[in-house]
């Protein structure tokens, strides 16, 4: 159990660590969302969840924690986007459609 | 019973949150309520917050100079209570809290704590800064006010680091010396920004001169007291005179530069707002000089000039145009002017006569030289603006408000009292002297026998 | 060039508190103040044993967070204090931008953020109440719990159009800061001293325990979560 | 270490105060410079090996921080987001009677009234 | 007999009865204000010298009090005959006042009674206080005159500042060094004080007071602007009592100090500081004189003739000689006198005419026949033309000068004498003779309540000149008790070692020659009368009077010697415009646009601080 | 396992290291709140396993109240970004 | 009161608190009362008698998918991020759903969010916004496959 949870902590980590470096490198500001969206609530899932495994004391709150940032991240990301694109933040170059112009209007 | 003189405003403010326009009738009788249960405290007395005594908790110590201020400041309030048309509508809750707060930094014998309620005293401050939508006067108070809160944060910090504790009486005994520096010098920046010392009271034109009445009147003469006791408590109290040298130099040079500013002023709130940091950096010089006469000649003159300038502030910012049609409110402004100025009959004469009194007493030419020069210029300009305000003849005039004239009168009466039979306000002086001096009763007081 | 010197100053200003290094203790190093010692050993008023999680009973003060009987209870006339800052921030917040309406961006609300929010809302509260009822137990308080309150407002603002604080967030307000100081009073009554505990402390961990400590934080907890949502809330309009 | 990252955080609060011209970013500096505070008060507090000064099951008995540093941090962090609130509300009214929250352009607006 | 602690008490709060009274009814208030200061005449007349009284605690350990001295007795006198003739005056021309009549009765009172304490003082802070009562009411009642007189209010109260904080300054210094501060003791002490340096420093700074408020160089010229703004029947109190107030205070520091003892001789037993103190009086009065020349305005006119006068004042009393002291005093006597007729004949022209301006009247002897008499004597006794006693106390003073061998100083005089008879000639060229203009045809002389102090002072002169005995008996008691070597007289005969002079061959040699010229006139042919609009030029009427008036450009040709002339006036200006510009930086300095400002100043002052001190 | 303390945090060092950069990099404000958001949810995590690393379950508590706030606080700068229409 | 409200913030707290205490549970009980009243008007997910079956669905149908389709996503995400010349041909683009309710919408949102290569941007009614790391096809039918695919059935079958 401990070693699992420890494995897990390690392999959050290093989404962790792929996290950073997708938002360092995708570019644009959507391509880096989604990059350090999905690596780092992957990453959170199981360094969360390894801790919980490891001390099992834990593992209440840290399922709480990992319920919250299942449902607070992509809401995160995705408000962000939408800020991002509302504003007016130019997708990147390579960027072919856009089917959401107009899509806050009432 | 102490922590009572900061409860019951505060209980107040809480309770009329939801009924915010009401608060400034309930105001008078809580001041009131406060002046009479002051009466019925014991002097000398030391209460310890929760019961956790000194220095491990909080303590509210009454010795006479606590007393005397305190008497003051809620006499202060009281006087600005009486004025309700001054608070616009809500402000008067704010009153009830600065009351609470100016209560607690005269009561409060802990450094913390102290910080706790200078920053209670500049929210409350800021938020009257900002009537007649002088925002961004009370924006630039706000930020200049924050950073000296700040630097009064780390001195309070420093002094914990050098003594292990908060209390202002053991870190009177026990700090170790070589924190003095750092620790006067940052409480110097906090308390130098609201007792307008120079060249940190640069926030004091734009807030007094916005036009309100209220702001110059309640910041000008009851706060800027309590800042000045506290500058007392902490410089001549807990650290028994070292740095007065300093706050001396600092004191003169407000007061000559600020005198010179306020002559070149085209606006009479503006010149007025510049001569209140002109008597601030009077009165500090004075106190500095660390004598009982020269203390007492400080805050006697403190008595004075608030008197005056409440008169002074109260006037100027509700007569529009000129005295002929005020002649009353006219006579009180003259009145008050007069005693700025120091002529004989009126109650800045007394004050300025024991200021050089007690100053050449001390040895020191300098303080004279620079209080009458600076003087001269302030007659200089007091007079003008007195010679304008009844003798010109164009502008319109309202009718203001009876009580308004009325108390102000009050007020200008005292100082012809005063001016004739000091000794009321004397005997206020000598005993906040007395306490503030009465170093090694201040921390047996506190710390019991130790 | 005033840049220049802005960073001699600002330079100037860091030797300072460099040179002030000199006279502190090295980080890490600092030794533990006669003050805070009493703290922790809960020993004010001269109490010998050793605290003990979950065992002392009966202590000068009950909380197991030592900043907690700090906050609360040794320094309270601070928190007090601190209470009525925040208080008179939030009030002066009020009468600065008396008479502005609630802002709007007219624009469709962000879907995802409404619903979402639909759902996090009262867990947030829940969770803001659940740090403040602990503050004597668990890091937290009446101070992060109400801010977490005042959190879930702020997003029931982000994501609703129409939503404005209603006039209850004032009685809140008012009530609960009154209640602090009348407990304040009782103790005066009591004890002889305004704001002394005067509860039993109970065994230090258990969640009824510490006097009037959870009472007072939980007080604070409602007060600053009324408070900085009617900051919010004031910010939220505009003229 | 932490002492002088706090140390340089006041120094860079203070120069953006010195050289800024937009009043929301004197805010922001301000914040710093309270930030730093804090951090500078907590660091006074820690004890190289010592615990959160919290009895609990972890921690059953005292092998603490100081604890009194934290306590008057967290007074002092509640002053700081109160002044900002306050500061906030009156940059929103300048903004409105100004216009601008530059600091020459609201000079200007100033010298023509 | 009342105590004078009473009677000040009386003025005082009479003041307040006084406003009230004269809201209720111009006259009546003014009728109280003359009876009170008559009292107060009758009263110091019969106030027998010695009389001592304590007034109040200054501090816990100095009593202020009052003494009656020869030397206050012989100043109050003067200024309160001064003052009940202005009083009787006023009860007719405050009719004629459109505003603050009440507060100016009311002040005037407060002056007098400020004065009554300043003479009657013990010791040095006594006075102090009841001189700055005497200069704060005074400042009050200048700004109720035309509208220069605003500014000329301010001006005249730092100036009068000045010298009274250079007197307070001293005289706590006194009272720290000795701990005692009554005149007498004080200069028991200074003579025994052995730092010399320490004796100027007192002596100057105690002086200063009186300079300015004599009107001395260099602090005279708040002089000009104040007389000649303030309302008008008060600018002959201003003149004829308040300035006297200041030779007061330089007869204090230069005598009641004795100045012979405390510092060695320059010259013929003069001391440098009287020295000094004699050539600031040279200085004045040519200075005085000069710019009296050259002034349109009369009654700026007669304000620098009274920054002359206060110069043979200052001159006479720092003389210390037994002639040259009692020639100053008895100029003090003259001055207050000449002072009242004067200006009570140009307050009367005034009120008739609306205007100050002599080049906007002439000929207004055929109209007010009685003022220009007033006038005509009063200049007589300025100009120091025998008969009239204007004359003895200038030849008391020459006689000492010129007995001391101060012959510069003398020459001076002398100047300033015959430069009196150009200034005062022109207002009664420009006034009383010459054209009446079209709007002055219905003018009226003076009412009979105005022309009557008027002309009792014109008596008072003319007597005084023949018979000078009541006033050189109070000099003599003056002298004596200041030990000085008392004048030798006998009542119209004044001895000198020069020679003496007899009063009454004199007044009996002018009468007879003022009969002769009086025949002479009235025998010879007189010019027709044009009617001044009755000129014209290349066929055209000229309308613009004034360039025809005589009395533009009067003295041309001396006002081309001195036209860009450095001024202390000017000075003073550039003084006030630096400071102004000083508060400007200062203003700068501290007041700043954004909050950058304030924060450089916490930063700065923590680190010179700092950096300076540890 | 002090090995896994080691990996955990260079791992997770190089990824703050990263969003650090992207925070100072920009170039616009979205792209700093995008990397920050990312930071926060790291460090949020990473109170969680502090809690292994000192053994105190008290910074569970803290990681949740630090994720409600960071949520918090991308939700409020979007708002803020995304402006009027 | 909403009793939904109450059920979840009820659990909440005992989770947070351990299940060790009975005080805990008699607070939470009281704290859970109050905001299941305060927050009645807030709340979207309504219990009723298929609620068990759709936890068991949630959980034994919806999340080893979603898991699974996690990991897809973060290997995809590596891959991109890893290979040096960034493979990536971004566009937005929308779909259409079915699903009617506001959380079941919410659930494909975020689902599709940590899913490979997608990023919900908005909802409006039946339309999705998302933005695609790699455009593959704009055709309707297609796009919706490709991304919302398998969890538009799933959350059919657990929310609707
Ligand atoms: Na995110
Ligand atoms: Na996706």
């Amino acid at each position: 159990m401990i070693t699992v949870g420890y494995f897990l902590i390690a392999f959050g980590a290093f989404f962790y660590f792929l996290g950073g470096l997708g938002i360092l490198r995708m570019p644009d500001v959507y391509n880096r969302l989604q990059a350090g969206t999905k690596a780092t609530t992957l990453g959170s899932f199981s360094v969360i969840l390894g801790v919980g495994l490891v001390n099992l004391d834990y593992l209440p709150k840290a399922l709480v924690i990992i319920a919250f940032i299942a449902l607070t991240n992509p809401v995160g990301s995705s408000v962000l986007a939408r800020a991002s694109y509302l504003k007016g933040i130019k997708p990147t170059d390579k960027t072919k459609v856009d089917e959401y112009k107009g899509g806050d209007e009432k | 019973m102490t922590a009572l003189l900061i409860a019951i405003p505060l209980l107040t403010a809480f309770l009329f949150v939801p009924f915010k326009e009401k608060a400034k009738f309930i105001l008078p009788i809580i001041v009131l309520i406060n002046i009479v249960l002051l009466f019925n405290l014991s002097i000398n007395s030391v209460e310890a917050m929760g019961g956790w005594k000194a220095p491990f908790g909080i303590v509210l110590v009454l010795d006479s100079a606590s007393f005397y201020t305190l008497l003051v400041v809620n006499i202060i309030f009281l006087i600005i209570s009486l004025i309700p048309q001054i608070t616009e509508n809500g402000f008067s809750i704010l009153l009830l809290i600065l009351l609470a707060s100016t209560n607690g930094l005269i009561l409060t014998g802990d450094i913390f704590n102290s910080f706790v309620f200078l920053e209670i005293t500049a929210a409350a401050a800021y938020i009257i800064a900002s009537l007649k939508k002088n925002y961004y006067g009370a924006y630039k108070y706000l930020i200049v006010g924050s950073i000296a809160g700040g630097f009064y944060l780390l001195g309070a910090i420093y002094s914990y680091v050098g003594t292990g504790s908060l209390n202002f009486a053991d870190i009177s005994l026990n700090l170790n010396s070589s924190f003095l520096p750092f620790v006067s010098l940052m409480l110097f920046i906090g308390l130098a920004v609201e007792t307008k010392i120079l060249p940190l009271a640069g926030w004091v034109p734009d807030v007094y001169a916005s036009g309100s009445p209220l702001t110059p009147a309640i910041l000008g003469t009851g706060v800027t007291f309590t800042m000045m006791y506290l500058l007392g408590r902490i410089f001549i109290t807990i650290f028994n005179g070292y740095f007065l040298d300093v706050l001396y130099i600092f004191g003169l040079l407000t007061l000559i530069l600020a005198e010179i500013a306020a002559f070149r002023q085209e606006k009479l709130l503006k010149a007025l707002a510049f001569s209140s940091i002109a008597q601030a950096g009077l009165v500090l010089s004075t106190i500095s000089l660390n004598t009982y006469d020269a203390i007492k000649a400080g805050y006697f003159h403190l008595l004075n000039d608030a008197t005056a300038k409440i008169i002074l502030f109260v006037i100027a910012a509700t007569v529009v145009g000129n005295f002929m049609k005020n002649k009353t409110a006219g006579i009180s402004f003259s009145i008050a002017s007069f005693s700025l100025i120091g002529f004989p009959i009126f109650a800045g004469f007394r004050s300025k006569l024991l200021i050089l009194q007690s100053s050449f007493e001390k040895g020191d030419y300098l303080l004279p030289t620079v209080l009458l020069f600076s003087t001269i210029i302030e007659a200089a300009y007091l007079l003008k603006w007195n010679v304008r305000l009844w003798h010109n003849e164009n502008e319109e005039t309202k009718q203001i408000p009876w009580n308004i004239v009325l108390i102000t009168l009050i007020l200008a009466l005292l100082i012809i009292f005063i001016g004739i039979f000091p000794d009321l306000y004397l005997k206020v002086s000598e005993n906040i002297t007395d306490g503030l001096m009465n170093y090694k009763a201040y921390v047996t007081t506190v710390l019991g026998g130790m | 060039m005033r840049r220049v010197f802005a960073l001699l100053i600002s330079l100037g200003l860091i030797l300072f508190f460099v040179n002030s290094l000199s006279i502190l203790p090295e980080y890490g190093n600092v030794e533990l103040s006669k003050v805070s010692n009493a703290y922790i050993n809960k020993s004010v008023n001269g109490n010998n044993e050793k605290v003990k999680f979950g065992e002392s009973k009966d202590l000068e003060d009950g909380a197991a967070n030592v900043v907690t009987s700090i906050v609360v209870d040794y320094r309270s006339f601070d928190t007090l204090g601190e209470v009525t800052v925040l208080f008179t921030s939030a009030l002066g917040v009020g009468l600065i931008l008396h008479g502005f309406k609630r802002k709007t961006y007219g624009r469709l609300p962000n879907f995802i953020l409404r619903v979402s929010v639909g759902i996090l809302l009262p867990l947030i509260l829940l969770f803001g109440v659940y740090v403040f009822v602990h503050g004597h137990l668990t890091p937290g308080g009446g101070f992060p719990g109400g801010t977490i309150i005042a959190a879930g407002i702020l997003l029931l603002y982000l994501s609703n159009e129409e939503f404005d604080l209603s006039k209850t967030s004032k009685f809140v307000e008012s009530y609960a800061g009154s209640l602090y100081i009348v407990v304040g009073l009782v103790g005066l009554a009591i004890g002889g001293v305004f704001l002394i505990n005067f509860l039993p402390t109970g065994v230090v961990g258990d969640l009824f325990s510490a006097g009037i400590v959870p009472i007072v934080y939980i007080l604070i907890g409602f007060k600053v979560g009324a408070e900085l949502s009617g900051v919010i809330a004031d910010l939220y309009r505009e003229g | 270490m932490v002492y002088y990252i706090s140390f340089i955080l006041i120094g860079i609060g203070i120069y953006g105060i010195l050289t800024q011209k937009n009043l929301f970013k004197f805010l922001v500096s301000l914040t710093i410079i309270d930030t730093a505070i804090n951090i500078f008060i907590i660091s006074l507090g820690y004890i190289e090996g010592k615990d959160v000064p919290i009895y609990s099951k972890y921690t059953p008995v005292a092998n603490f921080v100081d604890p009194l540093p934290q306590a008057l941090v967290l007074t002092a962090i509640v002053i700081g987001v109160g002044t900002l609130a306050l500061g906030a509300s009156l940059l929103v009214r300048v903004y409105e009677k100004y216009e601008t929250l530059e600091v020459e352009e609201i000079a200007v607006k100033e010298a023509r009234k | 007999m009342i105590s004078i602690t009473n009677l000040i008490l009386v003025f005082l709060f009479g003041s307040l009865i006084s406003y009230l009274l004269t809201k209720a009814n111009k006259v009546l208030g003014s009728i109280f204000n003359f009876l009170l200061t008559a009292y107060a005449l009758y009263f110091l007349w019969n106030i027998e010298v010695g009389r001592s009284e304590k007034l109040f605690n200054i501090f816990s350990n100095v009593q202020g009090s009052l003494t009656v001295t020869n030397l206050g007795k012989f100043f109050s006198l003067v200024s309160f005959l001064v003052l009940a003739f202005v009083a009787f005056f006023v009860i007719d021309w405050i009719r004629f006042k459109p505003r603050s009549y009440a507060a100016f009765n009311a002040f005037y009172l407060l002056m007098a009674g400020g004065s009554l304490g300043v003479f009657f003082a013990n010791d040095l802070i006594t006075l102090y206080v009841f001189w700055e009562i005497a200069v704060l009411a005074s400042f009050l009642i200048i700004p109720m005159g035309d509208e220069s007189s605003k500014k000329a209010a301010v001006t005249y109260a730092v100036m009068s500042a000045l010298g009274s904080y250079m007197y307070l300054f001293a005289a706590f210094s006194i009272l720290n060094r000795y701990g005692v501060i009554s005149f007498k003791e004080v200069s028991i002490n200074l003579l025994n004080e052995a730092s010399i340096g320490y004796k100027w420093f007192v002596i100057l700074f105690i002086a200063a007071a009186g300079i300015v408020k004599s009107g001395i160089f260099p602090l005279h010229t708040w002089l000009r602007k104040a007389y000649g703004g303030s309302p008008d029947a008060f600018t002959a109190a201003f003149s004829g009592q308040l300035s006297k107030l200041g030779s007061y205070v330089l007869a204090i520091s230069l005598a009641v100090f004795p100045t012979v003892k405390m510092f060695s001789p320059l010259y013929q037993g003069v001391p440098t500081l009287n020295y000094i103190l004699i050539w600031l009086g040279n200085i004045s009065i040519i200075l005085g004189t000069f710019m009296a020349i050259r002034q349109n305005d009369m009654k700026q006119l007669i304000a620098y003739s009274s920054v002359a006068n206060g110069g043979y004042i200052l001159v006479g009393l720092a003389t210390l000689d037994s002639i040259g002291f009692a020639g100053g005093l008895f100029h003090v006597f003259n001055h207050a006198i000449i002072s009242v007729m004067v200006f009570l004949s140009f307050a009367v022209v005034i009120l008739r005419t609306g205007t100050s301006k002599i080049d906007e009247m002439g000929g207004l002897i055929w109209r007010m026949p009685m003022t220009f008499v007033t006038y005509l004597v009063g200049i007589i006794s300025l100009a120091g033309i025998p008969p009239t006693s204007g004359f003895i106390s200038k030849w008391m003073i020459f006689n000492t000068l010129v007995r001391h061998g101060m012959f510069v100083t003398a020459a001076i005089a002398f100047i300033g004498s015959v430069g009196s008879f150009l200034y005062v000639f022109r207002p009664l060229a420009g006034v009383f003779l010459g054209q009446l203009k079209k709007k002055h045809y219905d003018l009226k002389e003076a009412s009979i309540i105005m022309l009557i102090p008027m002309l009792l002072m014109v008596a008072l002169t003319v007597l005084l000149g023949v018979y000078p005995k009541p006033i050189l008996d109070l000099i003599v008691s003056v002298e004596t008790e200041l030990g000085i070597k008392p004048l030798e007289h006998a009542g119209t005969i004044i001895k000198t070692p020069l020679g003496s002079w007899n009063t009454i061959t004199v007044f009996i040699m002018f009468a007879v020659g003022f009969i002769i010229a009086f025949i002479l006139y009235l025998l010879f042919p007189k010019a027709k009368k044009v009617e001044l609009t009755n000129q014209y030029t290349g066929g055209e009427f000229l309308y613009n009077y004034d360039l025809y008036h005589y009395a533009t450009g009067f003295y041309r040709f001396i006002e081309r010697l001195y036209d860009k002339h450095p001024s202390f006036e000017k000075l003073y200006e550039m003084i006030g415009v630096f400071f102004k510009s000083i508060g400007d930086f200062v203003t700068g300095l501290i007041y700043k646009p954004s909050p950058s400002g304030y924060i450089f100043w916490i930063s700065i002052v923590i680190l010179i601080l700092y950096w300076v001190r540890w | 396992m002090s090995v896994v303390n080691y990996i955990y945090f260079i791992l997770v060092g190089f990824g703050v290291l990263f969003s650090f950069l992207r925070i100072l990099l920009g170039p616009t404000s979205a792209d700093r709140v995008a990397a920050l958001d990312t930071l926060n949810v790291v460090l949020t995590g990473t109170i969680v396993f502090l809690a292994l690393v000192f053994n105190n379950g008290l910074y569970l508590d803290i990681a949740l109240v630090y994720g409600l706030l960071s949520f918090i606080e991308t939700v409020v700068i979007s708002r803020f970004l995304e402006g009027k229409k | 009161m909403n009793f939904s409200v109450f059920l979840v913030s009820y659990f909440t707290w005992m989770i947070l608190t351990s299940f060790t205490d009975v005080k805990e549970l008699i607070v939470g009980f009281f704290v859970s009362l109050v905001i299941s009243i305060v927050m009645k008007k807030y709340y979207r997910i309504k219990f009723d008698v298929k609620f068990p079956i759709r936890v068991i669905k949630f959980v034994f149908v919806y999340l080893p998918v979603f898991i699974w389709e996690m990991i897809k996503a973060n290997f995809d995400v590596a891959f991109r991020v890893l290979s040096p010349s960034l493979p990536i041909n971004p566009g937005f683009v929308k779909i259409k759903t079915n699903l009617k309710k506001d959380s079941s919408k919410l659930a494909l949102a975020n689902s599709i969010t940590l899913t490979p290569g997608t990023l919900t941007l908005d909802v409006k009614e039946d339309t999705l916004f998302i933005h695609w790391i790699s455009v593959k096809t704009l055709d309707e039918e297609e796009k919706k496959k490709k991304i919302g695919g398998i969890f538009e059935k799933i959350l059919k079958g657990v929310f609707e």
